[in-house]
C-alpha cells in the first residue's frame, strides 16, 4: 500500500521509528477510507433510489447479495494484518526491548507540576544518589544528594532535553506528584509519567533541530503550560555542549 | 423455590440445612487449624481460598438453593462470574506486564 | 391491570419477579466486593510486606495484628444466622408463624451480636492507633469490614421490618409474604457469603 | 405529558388523598401522580426533562470553554461578570475553571445527560410499551432511581458553589492528581455514587421488567431492536458499575480517612514530602475506573442504536436487513465491552502481552459494530423511504457513527496511539460517536415518539431546520479535531495549545470549532421551542401516526396512568417488523394483529 501518512498533517518526523509508525498510521486510514468509499456513496444512492415518491412500495426481502459479507470478511482480513504484522511486533521493539545501556545516552527525566526535570549523570556516566528528604523546589528539585561522589557531575536542566542525533537515548521516566504524559511529537514517542514507577522510554534521533516536550496528561492547573524544550544536537555539538554545561558548573558551582 | 415445594419437601430440606450447618463450621475449624500452621504463602491460599469456595457454594447451594434453582438465574450468573474473572486476571496480570519498575520506598 | 408475576411465577421462567430482581442485586454486589478484593489483591502483590509496618512498628502475619479467635467467632456467628434465616422461611413454608417469628428474632440476634463484636474489635485496634492511614493493610482492612458492615446493618433493617411491622401481611398476602422472607433471606446469605471470603484472606494470610 | 385533562388533578390535588386505599387505580394526589410517581411513563418524563436540562447545562460550560479555546485570555462578552473573581477576574477565565468546565462537562454529558436520556427516559417510556407490559416490575425501585438521580445531580452541581470550586481532574478524575485536587472532587465522588446507586437500580428494574413481564407470545427473537438494546445496556449498567462504586469508596478513604490506595509513596507536591503511608497504585484506579467506563461508552451507543433501528425500519417500511445478525452482535458487543477496557491504557507502560491481549480484544470488538451499522446501511435497500423528521435525524446518526467509529480504529492499535493518544483526535474520535452519534439518535427518538406521549406531533419544519443547522454545525465542530489531534495538539490544554509550535498552523481552526458550536447552540433554541410548543399546538394525531408495527403503538396515545397502558394484555403474533408482507393489502402488520384481522385489512 502507497504510505499515505503524508496527507495526515502529522509533524515531520525525526526519529528513526518515527517513520514505520506514521506508516501504519497510513495504513489504518487506508482501512478507514476504503469503507468509508463503500459505503458513503451506497448510502447516497441508497437513499435518492428507494425515496418514497419513487418508490411507493418497498420490498420485503430487502437487499441481496454479498456484501456485507464481503466487506465484514475484508475488515477482519485487514485488522488481522494490521494487529499480527505491525502492531503487536511494532509494540514490543518500540516499547519493551530498550536498546544497550552502553551504547546509548541515559538521561532521567521526572515529571512536576508543572516542569521537567531532566537529569544527566554527568561525565562518570553514574547518577547520583537521590532523596526526597533534600527536595528544594527551588535549588534541588530532584532531591539529589550531592555529597555522593556520583553525583558531583551530574548536569540538572529543567525544560530542556539536549541529546545527540544518531545514537539511541534511553529516558527513565517518572514522576514526583501526579501523572504527567511524556510527549515528544517530532519523535513519536508517548509514555505516561506516573509516580511509583520508572519507565524506560527509548529511541534515536535522526535530524537535530528544536522541538518540543509537551505534557499530554492532565496534571492541573498549569498543565497547558508543562513545555519543555527538545534539542537534538549533532554528535559534536552535543560533545560541546556537555563540555560547556561541565565548565559552566565548575566555574559558577551550583 | 417454585409453587410446587410442598411441606414434605420443606421438612426434608431442614434435615440438609441442619447438616450443611455442621459442614460450615467444620470447615471454619479447618481453616483456622490450618492457618495456625503457617505455611507460606502460596499453599495456605490454595488451602484457604478452596474451603472458603466449598463454604461459599453450600451456602449459595442449599441455603439459597441454586441446586434447584431456575435457568434464568443461571443465565444471569454465569456472566457474573466470568467478568468477575476477567476483571482479576486482567488487572493483576497486567501489574505483572509493567514496563519498567516499581519503585518501593 | 396490576403487574403480573409479584406472587406466582411465571410460567416460562419459573420465577417470580422480586426472585429475578434480588439476585440481579447480588450479581451487582458481587462486582463490587470483586472490585474491592481484586484492588486488595494488586496492592497486596506490590507490597514488600503485609501487613508490614503499622504505626511504627513491624507486623510479619496478620495474626500479630488481628485477632482470629474473635473472627472464627464472629464466622460461627453468621454462618448460625443464615442458618436461623432458611428456617425461617422454611416455617413458613410449613405455615407456622410462631416458628418463623422465633427464628427471625434470632438471625436479628446473631446480626447484632456480630456487629457488638466488631466494634469491640475496631476499637481496639484505634486504641493502639492503628487507624486507616497507617497503612494499606489496615485501609483494606477497615474498608472491607466496614463495606461489608454496612451490609449487615442493612439487612438487619431489613430483617426487623420483616420480624416487626412488615409481617403483618402474612395475614392479607402469605405467599407474597414468604417469598418476601425468601429474598430477604437470600441478601442475608450473601453478605454471610461475603464474609467467609474476608475472613480467610484478611484475618488468615 | 401534561394533557389538558390532567391539569384539573393540578388544582385540586390534596396530598391526604393520595393514601386512599381504592381496590381498583385509587386517585393519586398531584404529588404522588407527577413527583413522587411511581408511573414508568411520568418516570420516563421526569427523566427525560431533566436529562434534557443536563445536556443543555453541560452544552453550555462548553460553549463558555469554547470561547476561551478560540480566544484565549480575553474577556468572555456577554455573560463574563455572571462568574465569581475566583473563576474569571475581570471576566477572562482561569486555567482552574477550565478544568472544572471541562471536567463536570464530560461527567454531566456522560452520567447526567446521555445515560438518563437513553436509558431513564426512552427505556422508562418506550420498553414497557414495547414488550406490552403494564409498567415496571419495581415501579417503587423505579422512583428510588429517579430521585438518586436527581440527588446526584444536584450534589454535582452545588459542586460548583464549594470552596475552590467543582472538580478538576478530568471525568476521569485520575489520582494522585483527584487525590491532592480540593473539595470538589469529594463532592464529584459522592455524586458517583448516587448516580451509580441509580443506574443499578435502573439496570435490576430493566432486566426483570423486560424478562419477566413481555406479553404473551413476545419471544425474545421477536423483540423489537430498541428492547435488545436496553437489554444488554441494563446488563452492562448491572456489571460494570460496581467497580467503579468499589473504587470510589476507595478513592473517597484516600480523600477523607487519609489512606494510600492510590497514592505510591515519596510523592512530593509543591516541594512538601506528602505525609502518607504510601503502597498504593495510580494505576489501579485506571483499571477499575475504565472497567466501567468502557462499558459505559457502549451505554451510551446501544440505546441509540436500537432508536435508530425502530425508526429506520418504520420509515423504509421493510424488516430490517439481518435481524437477527444485529441481535447476536448486540449481546456480542456487551459481552466483548468487558475485556477490552485496557485500550485507555496503552501508554501507560504496558508489557507486549497484555498490550496484544487488548489490541486484540479491540479488534474484535470493532466485528459486531460494523456489521450492525452494514445491516443498517443495507436496510435502506429496497425500501420506501420517507423523509420524516426522525428519520432525517437517524439516517444522518449512520454516517456519524461510522466516523466516530472508524476513527476508533487507530486508536485501537498501541503503536498508532502513541501519537494519538490524549490528542484532539481522541476527542474528535468519541465525540463523532457521542455527539453527532448519540445525540442526534435521541433527538430522533423524541421526535419520533413524541406523538405517543403527547398525542400531537413535532412540528416537522422545525425539525428539519433544527436537523440541519445541527448536522452540518457538529462536522464543523468536530472535524477540525482530528487535524489538531494528527498534528499532535494535546486534549485539556487550557488555551487550546498556543503555547506551543507545532501547533501553530492547525490552531485557526479553534475558532471556527468554537463558532459552529455557538451556532449549533442557537439551532437548539428551534429545537427547544417546537417541544414546548407542540404540547398545546402540534398537529393532533392518531395512536399509530407512523404506521408503525410495535406495540407501543397500539396503546393509545398518552397511555393511561396507573398501572395500565393497555386495555388487555397484548397477544403478540409475530416479528417487530413485518412491513410490506407481500399478500397484504396493507403496508404493515402490527405486532398484536391477529392474522386473520392483517390479512382482512
Ligand atoms: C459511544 C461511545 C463510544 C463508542 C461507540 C466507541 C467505539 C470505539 N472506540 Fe472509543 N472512546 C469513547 C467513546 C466511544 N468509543 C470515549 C468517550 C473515549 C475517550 C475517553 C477519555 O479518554 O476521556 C474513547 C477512547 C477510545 C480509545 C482510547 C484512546 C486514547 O485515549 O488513546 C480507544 C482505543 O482503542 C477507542 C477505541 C474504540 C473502538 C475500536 C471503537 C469501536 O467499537 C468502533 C467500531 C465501529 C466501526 C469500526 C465503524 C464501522 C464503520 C463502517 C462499517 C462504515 C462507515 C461508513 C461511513 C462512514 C459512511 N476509543
Ligand atoms: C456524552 C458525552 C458528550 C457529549 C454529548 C458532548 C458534547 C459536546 N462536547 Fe464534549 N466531552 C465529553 C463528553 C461529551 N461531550 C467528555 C467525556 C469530554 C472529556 C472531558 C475531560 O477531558 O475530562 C469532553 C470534552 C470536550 C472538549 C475538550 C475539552 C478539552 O480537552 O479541553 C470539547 C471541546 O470543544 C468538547 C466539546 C463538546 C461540544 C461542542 C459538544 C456538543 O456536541 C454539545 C451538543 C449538545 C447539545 C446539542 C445539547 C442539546 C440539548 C438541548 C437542545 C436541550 C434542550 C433542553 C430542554 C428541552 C430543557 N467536549
Ligand atoms: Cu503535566 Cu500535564
Ligand atoms: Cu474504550
Amino acid at each position: 500500500m502507497p504510505d499515505i501518512s503524508p496527507y495526515l498533517g502529522l509533524p515531520e518526523v525525526a526519529s528513526a521509528h518515527g517513520a514505520e509508525l506514521d506508516y501504519m498510521l497510513g495504513l489504518v486510514h487506508w482501512l478507514m477510507l476504503i469503507l468509508f468509499v463503500i459505503w458513503a456513496p451506497f448510502f447516497i444512492y441508497v437513499l435518492i433510489r428507494f425515496r418514497a415518491s419513487k418508490n411507493p412500495r418497498a420490498s420485503y426481502t430487502g437487499a441481496k447479495g454479498r456484501l456485507a459479507k464481503i466487506q465484514e470478511g475484508g475488515v477482519i482480513i485487514a485488522e488481522l494484518v494490521l494487529l499480527f504484522a505491525f502492531a503487536i511486533p511494532a509494540w514490543a521493539v518500540l516499547k519493551v526491548q530498550p536498546p544497550d545501556e552502553n551504547e546509548a545516552v541515559v538521561v532521567r527525566v521526572t515529571g512536576e507540576q508543572f516542569a521537567w526535570n531532566i537529569h544527566y549523570p554527568g561525565a562518570d556516566g553514574a547518577f547520583g544518589k537521590q532523596d526526597i528528604k533534600l527536595v528544594d523546589t527551588q535549588t534541588n528539585p530532584l532531591g539529589i544528594d550531592f555529597n555522593d561522589p556520583g553525583a558531583m557531575d551530574d548536569l540538572v536542566t529543567v525544560n530542556e532535553l539536549h541529546l545527540p542525533a544518531g545514537k539511541p537515548a534511553i529516558i527513565h521516566l517518572g514522576s514526583k506528584d501526579v501523572i504527567h504524559s511524556f510527549a515528544l511529537n517530532a519523535m513519536r514517542v508517548k509514555q505516561d509519567a506516573i509516580p511509583g514507577i520508572s519507565v524506560p522510554v527509548y529511541f534515536t534521533p535522526t535530524k537535530p533541530g528544536n522541538y518540543e516536550i509537551s505534557c499530554a496528561q492532565l496534571c492541573g492547573l498549569g498543565h497547558y503550560r508543562m513545555r519543555g524544550k527538545l534539542v537534538i544536537h549533532t554528535p559534536e555539538e552535543y560533545r560541546n555542549w556537555l563540555q560547556k554545561m561541565a565548565q559552566d558548573l565548575e566555574e559558577y558551582g551550583r | 423455590m417454585s409453587d410446587s415445594t410442598h411441606a414434605e419437601d420443606v421438612k426434608k430440606h431442614v434435615r440438609i440445612y441442619i447438616a450443611v450447618f455442621g459442614a460450615l463450621a467444620a470447615l471454619t475449624v479447618v481453616t483456622v487449624a490450618v492457618a495456625y500452621l503457617h505455611l507460606s504463602i502460596v499453599p495456605a491460599l490454595i488451602v484457604a481460598l478452596f474451603i472458603a469456595s466449598i463454604k461459599g457454594s453450600l451456602v449459595a447451594a442449599y441455603f439459597m438453593h441454586l441446586i434447584s434453582e431456575k435457568k434464568v438465574i443461571f443465565a444471569l450468573l454465569i456472566f457474573t462470574v466470568i467478568f468477575l474473572a476477567v476483571l482479576f486476571v486482567l488487572t493483576i496480570s497486567s501489574y505483572h506486564d509493567q514496563i519498567g519498575g516499581h519503585i518501593v520506598p | 391491570m396490576d403487574i403480573p408475576y409479584t406472587v406466582t411465577a411465571r410460567p416460562d421462567t419459573g420465577v417470580y419477579n422480586a426472585k429475578v430482581g434480588i439476585w440481579l442485586f447480588l450479581a451487582s454486589e458481587v462486582m463490587l466486593f470483586g472490585g474491592l478484593f481484586s484492588a486488595y489483591i494488586f496492592l497486596r502483590i506490590g507490597a514488600p510486606a503485609w501487613p508490614g509496618m503499622l504505626g511504627g512498628q513491624l507486623y510479619k502475619t496478620s495474626f500479630d495484628i488481628l485477632n482470629v479467635p474473635i473472627g472464627t467467632f464472629n464466622t460461627m456467628v453468621l454462618i448460625a444466622s443464615s442458618v436461623t434465616i432458611v428456617m425461617s422461611w422454611a416455617s413458613l413454608m410449613m405455615n407456622d408463624f410462631g416458628k418463623y417469628k422465633r427464628y427471625m428474632g434470632l438471625t436479628i440476634l446473631c446480626g447484632l451480636a456480630f456487629l457488638v463484636v466488631k466494634a469491640f474489635e475496631y476499637n481496639a485496634k484505634f486504641s493502639h492507633g492503628l487507624f486507616p492511614a497507617e497503612g494499606n493493610f489496615l485501609a483494606i482492612y477497615f474498608t472491607l469490614t466496614g463495606l461489608h458492615g454496612l451490609h449487615v446493618v442493612g439487612g438487619i433493617i431489613v430483617n426487623s421490618y420483616f420480624w416487626g411491622p412488615g409481617s403483618k401481611m402474612w395475614k392479607t398476602d402469605p405467599k407474597r409474604f414468604t417469598n418476601r422472607i425468601e429474598v430477604a433471606g437470600l441478601y442475608w446469605h450473601f453478605v454471610d457469603i461475603v464474609w467467609i471470603f474476608l475472613f480467610p484472606t484478611i484475618y488468615l494470610l | 405529558m401534561a394533557k389538558n385533562a390532567h391539569n384539573k388533578d393540578l388544582q385540586v390535588a390534596h396530598p391526604e388523598t393520595s393514601h386512599a386505599h381504592g381496590e381498583h387505580h385509587p386517585e393519586l394526589g398531584f404529588w404522588r401522580k407527577y413527583v413522587f410517581s411511581t408511573d414508568h411513563k411520568i418516570i420516563g418524563l421526569q427523566y427525560g426533562f431533566t436529562a434534557l436540562f443536563f445536556l443543555l447545562f453541560g452544552f453550555t460550560l462548553v460553549m463558555i470553554m469554547r470561547w476561551q479555546l478560540a480566544y484565549p485570555g480575553e474577556a468572555i462578552p456577554l455573560i463574563g461578570w455572571l462568574f465569581s473573581e475566583e473563576s474569571m477576574p475581570g471576566g477572562v477565565m482561569l486555567p482552574e475553571f477550565y478544568n472544572q468546565l471541562g471536567a463536570m462537562h464530560g461527567t454531566i454529558m456522560v452520567f447526567l445527560g446521555v445515560v438518563p436520556l437513553a436509558v431513564g427516559a426512552f427505556g422508562n417510556y418506550v420498553v414497557p410499551l414495547q414488550i406490552g407490559a403494564p409498567d415496571m416490575a419495581f415501579p417503587k425501585l423505579n422512583m428510588a432511581s429517579y430521585w438518586a438521580y436527581f440527588l446526584g445531580g444536584v450534589v454535582m452541581l452545588s459542586s460548583f458553589f464549594v470552596p475552590a470550586g467543582a472538580a478538576k481532574a478530568g471525568w476521569t478524575s485520575y489520582p494522585p492528581l483527584a487525590n491532592i485536587e480540593t473539595m470538589g472532587q469529594t463532592m464529584w465522588l459522592l455524586g458517583m455514587v448516587f448516580l451509580i446507586t441509580s443506574s443499578l437500580l435502573g439496570a435490576i428494574n430493566f432486566l426483570t421488567t423486560i424478562i419477566q413481564l413481555r406479553a404473551e407470545g413476545l419471544t425474545f427473537m421477536r423483540f423489537p431492536f430498541f428492547v435488545w438494546a436496553q437489554l444488554i445496556t441494563s446488563f452492562l449498567l448491572l456489571l460494570a458499575f460496581p467497580p467503579l462504586e468499589a473504587a470510589a469508596i476507595l478513592q473517597l478513604m484516600d480523600r477523607l480517612a487519609g489512606t494510600s490506595f492510590f497514592m505510591p509513596g515519596g510523592l512530593v507536591v509543591s516541594g512538601q514530602v506528602m505525609d502518607i503511608s504510601g503502597g498504593g497504585s495510580p494505576l489501579l484506579w485506571q483499571h477499575l475506573f475504565w472497567f466501567l467506563a468502557h462499558p459505559e461508552v457502549y451505554v451510551l451507543i446501544l440505546p441509540a442504536m436500537g432508536i435508530v433501528a425502530e425508526i429506520i425500519a418504520n420509515n423504509t417500511r421493510k424488516p430490517l436487513w439481518g435481524y437477527k445478525a444485529m441481535v447476536y452482535s448486540v449481546i456480542f458487543l456487551g459481552f466483548m465491552s468487558f475485556i477490552v477496557w485496557a485500550h485507555h491504557m496503552f501508554i501507560t507502560g504496558m508489557g507486549t502481552a497484555i498490550s496484544a491481549f487488548f489490541q486484540i480484544t479491540t479488534m474484535i470488538i470493532s466485528i459486531p459494530s460494523v456489521i450492525i451499522l452494514s445491516a443498517l446501511f443495507l436496510s435502506l435497500w429496497g425500501g420506501s423511504i420517507r423523509f420524516t423528521t426522525p428519520m432525517l435525524f437517524a439516517l444522518g446518526f449512520l454516517p456519524m457513527f461510522g466516523i466516530g467509529g472508524l476513527t476508533g480504529l487507530p486508536l485501537g492499535l498501541a503503536p498508532t496511539d502513541i501519537h494519538l493518544h490524549d490528542t484532539y483526535y481522541v476527542i474528535g474520535h468519541f465525540h463523532y460517536v457521542v455527539a453527532p452519534g448519540t445525540i442526534l439518535a435521541l433527538f430522533a427518538g423524541i421526535y419520533y415518539w413524541y406523538p405517543k406521549i403527547t398525542g400531537r406531533s413535532m412540528n416537522d419544519l422545525l425539525g428539519k431546520i433544527h436537523f440541519w443547522g445541527t448536522i452540518i454545525c457538529m462536522n464543523f465542530i468536530f472535524m477540525p479535531m482530528f487535524i489538531q489531534g494528527l498534528a499532535g495538539v494535546s486534549r485539556r490544554l487550557y488555551d487550546g495549545g498556543q503555547l506551543y509550535q507545532f501547533a501553530q498552523p492547525v490552531l485557526k481552526w479553534n475558532e471556527v470549532m468554537s463558532i459552529a458550536a455557538w451556532i449549533m447552540g442557537l439551532v437548539q433554541i428551534v429545537f427547544i421551542v417546537n417541544l414546548f410548543m407542540s404540547i398545546r399546538k402540534g398537529k393532533k394525531v392518531s395512536d399509530n401516526p407512523w404506521e408503525a408495527t410495535t406495540l407501543e403503538w397500539s396503546a393509545t396515545s398518552s397511555p393511561p396512568l396507573a398501572h395500565g397502558n393497555f386495555e388487555t394484555m397484548p397477544q403478540v403474533y409475530r416479528g417487530p417488523y413485518e412491513y410490506s408482507v407481500p399478500g397484504n393489502s396493507r403496508d404493515f402488520a402490527p405486532q398484536n394483529e391477529p392474522e386473520e384481522k392483517v390479512s382482512a385489512a
